[in-house]
């Protein structure tokens, strides 16, 4: 199944947290001065870092569609070689 | 009227066969008790039930009986390909559905019967302080859940690895049937039981039995046809 | 509606990568009994099964008559009788109850006669309120015939009816295709019990890999000329 | 529909050529696909660009940015589940082919995007909400329509010959229970910020937004001719494979 595939690329993007958004994050400007104020007050939720998160969230959806795009563009070959080799053997077996 | 004298037999012939053998009956029924059974290890606590789990126990309950008895009704309609000469019968396709929708639902109600006593007392729950709207959650909630299922069964018969796939489909499709008919049920069980809630969840069910039916009416005829 | 033959023209029919029929033509007249013969896996059933209607074919058309099986809808059901190889009884319900409930399905007029037609004329009017799964092999086949006979229809569809009868069962189910014939039905049956059905055939088509060609006409026994046919 | 004397007295052995054996691959039907491709690909080379210039959300800082691509994501999933219900009904009650391809392949794009939803959405719910997920009307009914569709996916894998009808009645019915699970989980609970976000969006994040969810259109529709070409091939091989049985 596809969702396998996309699995294994969620882990990747996990491990390699940001690469297409890294440049996002150091481009950060200053922090607006008033913080963000969470909806729920969980305790140390201040501390949480977004930078990773945003990240991720980029990194999945980047890894995602080029992931998706390269297993179409492998079973279009594939399809595609099958199809030349059962043309070779209709023909092959034309001319017997 | 030969629509319903169709749909009549059919259901007639389902509930003659199964009281000759009782299986579909007998095996959902067990199910459904051993079902009630493990929950309780998770949902009991200190000999009392956690806040609207008797609800979710319920529901989930009949939705895991309601799948083995489809799926089993439908085996039999294949075990000799009859319901190949249902097919072939120069009866409206859509009664047939109709038919098999009703003899479902009927032993779908049938275990619920005993079910819903046995939660209220293994349970402590009070079920029926208002019984018009407890009756009409289950009745739209089975009748929504049959409805859906019994085209899905019927579809799967000839598929293979149907008893997989039958609840992998089923589950996901029939969730509104399970959210209404938990959360309509808890707002019943309420100390103070919620009746605004209690209808809102009615309406819900029924909206959905009224599109679900239709759809099923229109996609059997079509999806029945190789 | 009604009609007096039925015509297969090109008839093909895929199941994703595998041509299960292929360019199948040919035309049943009514009061003929025509035979399929071919190996298992030739597409016999699956030519039945389209025959029936159950089965829409890919490209090629079926025509009843003048119609087409999207034309005739149940009307040309009703007019179809078709035994499977696996029968279509509830083993649950005992033999007259199943008769009974598909009478009833198919609207029939004088359920009670042709119920007790049907039991006598599978010979097993004692056995009417015994349950099917009680049955033999030769007493569900009978039953199962007379089940598809029920609503006299025009066509005829039987896929091997003589698997698994006896010497005598299969004599009494000769006579009674004969019978059936001669009422004007179209009857359409596969077979690999060739003797059994020497006498009363009309036409033979031999199935192969899909395609299917007329038994051709010689000396000897059908057996003879169908064994003839396969080896060249 | 009836043919009057289109009798055909004498039976044929019906030796039909194989009229596929002479198609090459090729590809035709892509000749938009380059230009769509070129698009698309700006589009989203662009779009960090525009996330990264859209001022901060006052209440949640960076992590808000998650929200172009997420919300981008989520509008091309809905469309694409809807392009294949019903693209389903088609195949189902016109008994088009062309249908049931199109169906497939918005079911594939529909799970391909449900992932990316279901995956930057919590990663932004953790830090606004602090949780990683909620039960809300919006994240469950995207999870059940996932589901949904993972099915369908599961089916046509598994279910052997003759699954597309099964399919086609799963995709049908998958898109006509999206308003009856955002219903009734809406009834159970909310949390999830309410559709007046986007209206009430500052203007100049508008901008930004507005090119994200265009770009994932954009996105939608150049997979969609990339899957449905593979679709098409796929179906000419099954010929080209009768045609060698021929």
């Amino acid at each position: 199944m596809k969702c396998f595939r996309f699995v294994r690329a969620f882990l990747v993007a996990a491990m390699m947290l940001g690469a297409p958004a890294l440049s996002l994050a150091q481009q950060q400007p200053p922090k607006a001065p008033e913080g963000f104020v969470p909806v729920d007050q969980v305790p140390g939720q201040e501390e949480l870092p977004a930078k990773p998160l945003v990240a991720a969230a980029y990194g999945v959806a980047w890894l995602a569609v080029l992931i998706y795009v390269f297993s179409i563009w492998k079973r279009l070959n594939a399809v595609e070689r099958e199809m030349a080799d059962i043309a070779r053997r209709i023909e092959a077996g034309g001319r017997r | 009227m030969t629509f319903l004298a169709t749909a009549a037999r059919v259901a007639r012939k389902d509930l003659l066969v199964e009281s000759r053998s009782r299986e579909v009956v007998y095996t959902s029924l067990l199910f459904a008790i051993s079902c009630m059974l493990v929950f309780a290890f998770g949902l009991v606590k200190e000999g009392r039930v956690v806040t609207d789990a008797t609800a979710a126990i319920l529901w989930i309950t009949i939705a895991f009986a309601g799948t083995l008895a489809l799926g089993r009704i439908f085996d039999r309609e294949r075990q000799n390909e009859t319901l190949r000469a249902l097919l072939l019968a120069p009866a409206s396709r859509a009664a047939i559905y109709v038919g098999k929708l009703v003899g479902v639902l009927t032993l779908l109600l049938l275990v619920e019967a005993i079910v819903v006593p046995l939660v209220m007392v293994m349970f402590g729950a009070t079920l029926f302080r208002h019984p018009a709207f407890m009756l009409g959650i289950l009745l739209a909630g089975s009748l929504g859940y049959a409805a859906v299922g019994t085209l899905f069964a019927a579809m799967l018969a000839r598929s293979r690895s149907r008893a997989a796939l039958l609840p992998v489909l089923l589950y996901p499709i029939t969730v509104p049937v399970i959210i209404g008919g938990v959360r309509g049920t808890a707002a019943l069980l309420q100390p103070e039981a919620d009746l605004v809630v209690a209808r809102a969840w009615l309406t819900m069910l029924v909206a959905f039995d009224a599109v679900f039916i239709t759809l099923c009416l229109w996609t059997f005829e079509p999806a029945m046809t190789e | 509606m009604d009609f007096t033959s039925v015509t297969f023209s090109d008839v093909t029919r895929n199941f994703g990568r595998r041509r299960a029929l292929s360019g199948v033509s040919f035309s049943v007249e009514a009061g003929q009994l025509a035979a399929l013969l071919g190996a298992n896996g030739s597409g016999k059933s699956t030519l039945l099964s389209i025959a029936s209607t159950l089965l829409a074919a890919t490209t090629g058309i079926v025509l009843y008559g003048t119609a087409t099986a999207a034309a005739g809808g149940p009307a040309l059901r009703n007019r179809i009788g078709l035994l499977g190889h696996d029968l279509y009884l509830y083993s649950e319900l005992t033999a007259e109850e199943n008769l009974r409930f598909f009478a009833e399905l198919y609207g029939l007029d004088g359920v009670q006669r042709r119920v007790s037609d049907a039991l006598r004329a599978s010979a097993l009017e004692d056995r009417a309120n015994d349950p099917v799964s009680s049955f033999s092999r030769g007493m569900r086949q009978r039953l199962a015939l007379e089940r598809a006979l029920l609503h006299s229809p025009r066509l005829v569809l039987l896929d091997e009816p003589f698997t698994g009868l006896d010497d005598s069962s299969a004599i009494a189910l000769r006579a009674r295709l004969a019978r059936v014939r001669a009422t004007g039905a179209i009857v359409l049956l596969t077979t690999h019990e060739l003797e059994a059905i020497d006498t009363i055939v009309d036409a033979a088509y031999v199935l192969s890999r899909g395609r299917c060609m007329p038994l051709a006409p010689g000396a000897g026994s059908l057996r003879d000329r169908y064994r003839r046919q396969v080896q060249a | 529909m009836s043919i009057p004397n289109a009798k055909l007295q004498t039976p044929r052995s019906g030796s039909r050529k194989p009229e596929t054996a002479s198609r090459r691959p090729e590809v035709g039907s892509l000749s938009l696909f380059p230009l769509l491709l070129l698009i698309a690909m700006g589009m989203f080379a662009y779009a960090p660009f525009m996330i990264l210039n859209a001022p901060y959300e006052a209440t949640m800082g960076l992590v808000q940015k998650i929200f172009y691509f997420h919300v981008g994501a989520a509008i091309a999933m809905f469309v694409a589940a809807f392009t294949c219900g019903i693209a389903s009904a088609i195949f189902l009650f016109g008994r088009r082919p062309g249908a049931d391809r199109v169906a497939f392949a918005a079911a594939e794009i529909t799970v391909m995007l449900g992932l990316i939803v279901l995956i930057s959405g919590p990663l932004w719910a953790r830090k606004a909400w602090g949780v990683w997920w909620q039960w809300d009307a919006r994240l469950t009914s995207t999870l059940v329509m996932w589901l949904v569709f993972q099915s369908y996916l599961l089916l046509r894998r598994f279910g052997g010959p003759g699954s597309e009808k099964l399919s086609a009645a799963v995709g049908l019915f998958g898109s006509a229970l999206v308003p009856f699970v955002y219903w009734s989980v809406n009834l159970w609970r909310t949390v999830h910020p309410t559709t007046n976000v986007v209206p009430t969006l500052a203007p100049s994040m508008r901008g930004p937004f507005l090119w994200c969810v265009l770009a994932f259109l954009f996105l939608f529709v150049l997979l969609m001719t990339l899957r449905v070409e593979l679709e098409k091939r796929r179906t000419r091989l099954d010929d080209l494979y009768l045609a060698l049985e021929d």
